[in-house]
């Protein structure tokens, strides 16, 4: 377990590197949580290895087409090597032992027009149960370099606001939830995860039309909120039982739900159909994909519901009044806790819709997807002001914006950093949020 | 609770407090807390507008007012626990305004909460002792050296003692707080007070939620910390008491003072009536004649 | 409704059917200390009943325990001689009783038509004739249905609140102090919508400290004092009667 | 089955140097969470300071090993200023989120590739230890009895990790009976009453932040001395898994956070040890041995909702007192 490759060199700039991290760690900024591997279990035929036991193998293809002369190279545990693809596009490195390296795509030995998927040209591979892990990258159109910069930046306008309505489908449930109740809910990652993963079951595993299998997921994930309100929370919330204690009671269903996700599922990642489709439309200088589109659209519509929902249904501005002063609510013949329970059903299903969403996203579904983009989601809340669901949207947007504007002078590994800081700043100036009110009655 | 009380003797009343006529904001002949303009605002509604107020030193003086008069957002902004939005007010001299209510405190100006703030899971010791100031052992480093603090932590020992005998608590001296009744509460965080020595003693609604029975021991401990050269402001319902102890009665009514004096003058004030049964209007709103109530009608619309 | 005819604080016998009674109750909220020591009050159809008394006398507490906000530990609640003694909040207003808190008495984020929905959210039905019937008694709502409540004076919080209750169209109307924090003349305002209220042949039990204005409006009065129904009688001759000033001031005292 | 290995690895688990990480890490927590009130969900972030902290002058400056635990402790309470200044004055669940947000921004700052030469990004760095290494004082070679037999590397780590956990717990302890702990428990039960009598709440605070993130920190030195330093140790998990110790062994206690690491991890690795042999033996023939693996992670996350709902003083704690915080 030496490590080879860093030699321990005493250069001032190093140093002064150092510093930075140590002291304003909080204002720098770091790599997205795992990055998605394909594990396809066993490829195709890969040429043998003698040297060692364990390898890792992939093909490298664009559109049907096999990329030769790409460099791959695989690092860790004092370990690294590289290779080219061959004809085919097939590589293969070996490995001395069964642990988790890194593998890299390097993106200058692509073609021109080619890219690796965003923050993906470096992936995290482990071996699973076999000597052999096949390792994928996502290849898509793109133009590296030869975008302008002015181009880039509505790219990732579009691409951001992609990214916050998708947060703001589960950031509103999660202040509806904390509104009604009061409870910080830790949990709604896994009811992000759920909706992907239900997807990847029932479209995937069980081969369902896809939009079957969408739409039997969203009702599991709203079944899987009334479950829990009805199962947990409710008799928490009878025993009298603290917010406090009740935010670390969702910590423990977090982490509970979350292994359970791995027990059943597994450590990898899978896609669901149509992830991979190509950004092939365009508007101007933004290149989108199909799903994107769909995404974006069903986003909005779907948020523009919720709106509807609170403003104009009955039981929308019941919610609202629940949230605003429960005991008034009741007294004027509210039934709080059925409100409750729908607040509990409706996150849920926006959560699992958003799971759905940000699993084309990234594009990928596993089993801790949902805890990737938690503290996003949360931050999100909090910019715009706790329990106010409008300020939660606005938020979202502001946090996905940021994450995918920052990109352009952040390392993309980075992105997720930026939005957090914010959040500690904002918190620093405005700590009722931007949209929350401070209102003192009577 | 007003009718038990049954003094044992007649508190002796300080008088000669004020210069010139009872009236709101009377120069007082040697004041221990001026406030000025004292101004607080939440949204649309004025919780407090204090034009100018002094308190009397080594006194009893009671606020009154019905509820919702301001009494206790005012206390707050004395003691820190709220900023105002305008105003100045000073304490023995020294400007109080930006002042965090710890500071505040060490000055010498304690208060106690209406609703009791006595520490649960803390020993009625603890309570006690946590009220002592100038503690070499609350400095996290020394207090990691027992020898340095082990005499003083005795000493105070010994005056937390002292009070709560006084206040019949000794008994309960190695409780948690939380297994007192309510009104045992109010007397250990009058006690607690009283640990620091302060020079002004804040009091908000002692008498509220208490036992009728503990009610004559409060008064008495009230009256005990003026015999001791302290003085006293209090905030409370029961005219009763106010009457019995106070030397001095301030009566706020919509966030302002309006009437100060001798106690048993201000109960004939017409302000202070007025503020507690109502303003006394000509107009009687029962009144049959519509025409009437019409004209009510019109003053509200103008004053739209 | 006995009460429909103009005359002003009508001194009779109250003849009508009983529609509230509290029978000797006992509540509190800290464990042994009690705030209420067997009061008792009764109301009958069309009445305008006042509770007053000195602050801390435990008014707002009986307003509370009938509408189940307080644990009653002894006597009974009745309600048209049906038991509903601590019985929840959302069954009591299925019968018909409303309540006005007095502070924290709208939902500030919703405008004020949704505040009134708020209040006809058991029966969604009567929303239109409600809606017009209330704003009929508070004509100032009808330009500002739009607005938001958060944003509002404490008058016009006041007044929210009260149309919020009266949406639901209840046979009983609780008021826990509709006048506090009120500018003189704004109370006076709130009273004459009280009794305006009452006159459309609601049962109306209001406590308040605006002893005068109370008792010049309502038919009977109860003083309260220590947790007890300590005088009882028509508003007018508690409104003469210096043993209430008394109560106020504590010249009842034996200080004296 | 064997037993013997289940119960040997188990007994292992009673005196590891992990144990004694994460009960000083607990002790940390227990000085936020337990006696001050503070929700620091952030923990993870003070443990990967200390590793870092210690780990990167070593291999880069080659520093000593006092300077180096030097830099971690100084590098940590400037994580505790920067946490505490915007937070301390809000609302507790405002320092859960921020906590929890900065300790995953130091986690990713130092898996990227950005600073790899200096971090060894998600490869991480060993062999740091050299210089503590110098200071071992046991001869070569592996010894012990009954389950208990270590490289003298392997005690050496152990025994500076329990002498560190017991001079935490005597320090702890006699903070906690002087002036300077009824403050802050006094903070923890209202901190208006203990303003109104004149004490500087947020100063007691930060110092309470402080404090326990050095706890953290040094907690963060003793988990990784044994191993290499990998920033996906300090995962928001690792927190959670402190916040489940705390409680099992009592959150407002001095023993309650070591006894409770040493029960937690002696009964997971007896249920992992069981459940895996069980699989082996073919007993659970519809799990795997992964699956097995993770399964611990469930039942803590169940044990920690149980502990909350149904034994909030934990296993130390008053019952009297029953609620840990409010």
């Amino acid at each position: 377990m030496e490590p080879t490759r860093t030699v321990p060199t005493r250069s001032r700039g190093r140093w002064l590197i150092l510093l930075g991290i140590l002291i304003s760690a909080l204002t720098l900024s770091g790599i997205a949580a795992s990055p998605a591997v394909a594990d396809e279990g066993g490829t195709d035929d890969p040429a043998a290895e003698e040297e060692y036991e364990y390898f890792f193998t992939g093909n490298v293809q664009f559109e049907g087409e096999a990329l030769e002369g790409v460099l791959i190279t695989v690092e860790g545990n004092g370990f690294d090597a590289e290779t080219e693809t061959d004809a085919d596009g097939r590589w293969t490195i070996g490995v001395p032992e069964k642990a988790e390296y890194e593998v890299t795509l390097d993106q200058d030995t692509l073609p021109e027009g080619v890219v690796v998927l965003e923050g993906q040209d470096t992936v995290t591979a482990e071996f699973g149960l076999t000597k052999r892990k096949a390792v994928n990258f996502f290849l898509g159109e793109g133009q590296r370099v030869t975008v302008n910069y002015f181009d880039q930046v509505v790219q990732r306008v579009v691409s951001g606001l992609n990214f916050g309505l998708l947060l703001a489908l589960a950031a509103i449930g999660l202040s509806l939830i904390f509104g009604t109740t009061g409870l910080s809910n830790f949990a709604h990652a896994e009811l992000i995860t759920f909706g992907a993963l239900m997807v990847l079951t029932f479209g995937v595993n069980l081969a369902w039309p896809l939009w079957l299998a969408i739409i039997v997921a969203l009702v599991l994930s709203a079944a899987l909120g009334w479950t829990l309100d009805a199962a947990l929370w409710k008799p928490l919330r009878r025993r009298g039982v603290g917010l406090i204690q009740l935010m670390i009671v969702s910590i423990g269903l977090s982490l509970a739900l979350r292994y359970t996700y791995q027990f059943f599922y597994g450590g990898s990642t899978s896609q669901l159909p149509g992830a991979t489709l190509p950004s092939d439309i365009r508007f101007g200088a933004v290149a989108l994909s199909w799903v994107d589109l769909v995404s974006m659209g069903v986003s909005i519509v779907v948020l523009l519901a919720v709106a509807f929902f609170l403003l104009r249904t009955r039981i929308g501005k019941a919610t609202r009044a629940v949230s605003d002063n429960a005991p008034l609510a009741s007294a004027s013949g509210i039934d709080v806790d059925r409100v409750i329970r729908i607040v509990w059903v409706l996150g849920a299903l926006l959560a699992g819709l958003a799971g759905i969403l940000w699993a084309y996203f990234r594009p990928g579904v596993s089993w801790d997807m949902g805890f990737q983009i938690l503290l996003l989601v949360f931050a999100a809340v909090t910019l715009g002001g706790l329990g106010t669901a409008f300020g939660a949207l606005v938020g979202s947007l502001i946090v996905g914006l940021f994450v995918e504007v920052s990109t352009l002078w952040l390392p993309s590994d980075m992105k997720y950093v930026g939005a957090l800081v914010i959040l500690i700043v904002v918190l620093l100036f405005r700590p009722q949020g931007i949209l929350g009110r401070r209102e003192r009655i009577g | 609770m007003s009718s038990e009380i049954t003094p044992k003797a007649k508190p002796v009343k300080s008088t000669g407090l004020h210069v010139g006529d009872p009236a709101p904001g009377v120069k007082k002949v040697d004041p221990i807390l001026i406030a000025d303009g004292v101004k607080r605002t939440f949204g649309g509604l004025t919780a407090v507008d204090v034009e100018h107020v002094e308190i009397p030193r080594n006194a009893i003086t009671a606020l009154i007012g019905p509820n919702g008069a301001g009494k206790t957002t005012f206390f707050n902004l004395l003691t820190g626990f709220d900023k105002p939005d305008t105003g100045d007010w000073s304490f023995e001299g020294r400007s109080l305004a930006h002042i965090p209510a710890y500071r505040v405190a060490r000055m010498g100006l304690i208060r106690t909460f209406q609703l009791t703030k006595s520490l649960g899971l803390l020993s009625v010791m603890e309570n006690m002792k946590l009220g002592a100031k100038d503690q070499t052992g609350e400095n996290i480093f020394r207090g990691l050296i027992p020898s340095l603090w082990r005499k003083q932590d005795r000493e105070i020992e010994d005056k937390a003692l002292d009070l709560l005998k006084r206040f019949k608590l000794d008994a309960k001296k190695d409780d948690y707080a939380a297994s007192l009744s309510g009104g045992q509460r109010k007397l250990l965080e009058m006690a607690r007070a009283l640990m620091s020595d302060p020079t002004l003693v804040m009091l908000d609604e002692p008498m509220a939620g208490v036992n009728p029975a503990l009610t004559q021991s409060l008064l008495d401990h009230i009256l005990d910390l003026k015999a001791q050269g302290m003085t006293v402001l209090f905030v409370e319902h029961d005219m009763h008491m106010v009457r019995h102890i106070a030397d001095w009665v301030i009566v706020m009514a919509e966030g302002r003072v309006v009437a100060e004096g001798d106690p048993h003058e201000v109960m004939q004030d017409q302000a202070v009536i007025d503020a507690y049964l109502g303003a006394h209007h000509d107009t009687d709103l029962g009144s049959t004649d519509t025409g009437h109530v019409e004209a009510i009608k019109e003053l509200i619309d103008d004053e739209q | 409704m006995t009460n429909s005819e103009p005359t002003a604080s009508p001194v009779l016998e109250p003849t009508g059917d009983m529609v509230v009674e509290v029978r000797d109750v006992t509540a509190g909220y800290l464990p042994g200390v009690n705030i209420l020591n067997s009061c008792s009050l009764t109301a009958r159809e069309g009445e305008l009943i006042g509770i007053i008394g000195p602050n801390g006398a435990g008014k707002s507490t009986l307003l509370k325990s009938i509408f189940g906000l307080v644990k009653v530990r002894e006597g009974g609640i009745f309600l048209q001689g049906e038991e509903i003694t601590n019985l929840k909040a959302n069954k009591l207003v299925a019968k018909g009783v409303g309540f006005v808190p007095q502070t924290n008495n709208v939902f500030p984020s919703l405008s004020i038509q949704e505040n009134l929905e708020m209040g006809v959210f058991q029966k969604p039905k009567d929303l239109k004739h409600r809606l017009e019937f209330v704003t009929e008694i508070f004509p100032d709502l009808k330009k500002r249905l739009g607005q938001r409540a958060g944003s509002l004076s404490g008058g016009e919080r006041q007044m929210v609140a009260m149309s919020r209750a009266l949406m639901m169209g209840p046979h009983v109307l609780l008021l826990d102090e509709p006048s506090a924090g009120l500018s003189p003349v704004r109370q006076d305002e709130a009273f004459l919508r009280v009794k305006e209220i009452n006159r459309a042949g609601v049962t109306t039990i209001m406590v308040e400290q605006n002893a005068r204005r109370c008792l010049q409006i309502c038919d009977r009065g109860y003083v309260l004092d220590q947790g007890r129904d300590a005088y009882t009688g028509t508003g007018r001759d508690l409104l003469n009667d210096p043993k209430v000033i008394g109560l106020y001031l504590g010249t009842l005292g034996t200080d004296e | 089955m064997d037993w013997g290995a289940i119960f040997g690895n188990a007994a292992v688990e009673l005196i590891s140097p992990t144990t004694a990480a994460y009960a000083l890490a607990a002790l940390g927590l227990a000085i936020h969470f337990g006696f001050t009130g503070l929700l620091n969900f952030g923990q993870a972030g003070f443990m990967l300071l200390g590793a870092y902290g210690y780990a990167i002058p070593a291999l880069k400056l080659g520093w000593p090993w006092w300077a180096c635990l030097l830099t971690s402790l100084l590098a940590s309470v400037i994580f505790a200023l920067i946490l505490g200044i915007p937070t301390l004055r809000l609302r507790a669940d405002y320092l859960a989120i921020v906590t929890i947000a900065a300790a995953e921004v130091l986690r990713l700052t130092f898996t990227t590739n950005e600073f790899a030469p200096v971090t060894g990004s998600a490869n991480g760095l060993s062999e740091y230890q050299r210089d503590l290494l110098t200071l071992n004082p046991l001869p070569d070679g592996r010894y012990g009895f009954g389950p208990w037999v270590f490289s003298d590397r392997a005690w050496f780590f152990l025994i500076l990790g329990w002498i560190v956990v017991i001079l935490a717990a005597l320090l702890t302890w006699l903070l906690m009976r002087s002036p300077w702990g009824r403050v802050i428990k006094g903070i923890r039960e209202d901190e208006d009453a203990v303003r109104a009598l004149g004490k500087n709440v947020y100063s007691y605070k930060m110092q309470s932040l402080i404090l326990g993130g050095l706890f953290g920190t040094v907690a963060g030195i003793i988990f990784v001395m044994p191993r290499a330093v990998v920033p996906s140790y300090f995962q928001p998990t690792l927190t959670f898994f402190i916040y489940a110790i705390l409680l099992l062994g009592g959150a407002a206690t001095i023993l309650g956070p070591i006894l409770g690491s040493i029960v937690f991890w002696v009964l997971l690795s007896f249920f992992s040890g069981f459940i895996a042999r069980a699989v082996e033996a073919g007993w659970l023939p519809f799990m795997t041995q992964v699956q097995a693996g993770q399964l611990r992670f469930i039942l803590v996350g169940v044990a920690i909702m149980l502990i909350v709902v149904f034994m909030p003083q934990g296993i130390l704690g008053n019952k009297k007192e029953l609620a840990f915080v409010k």
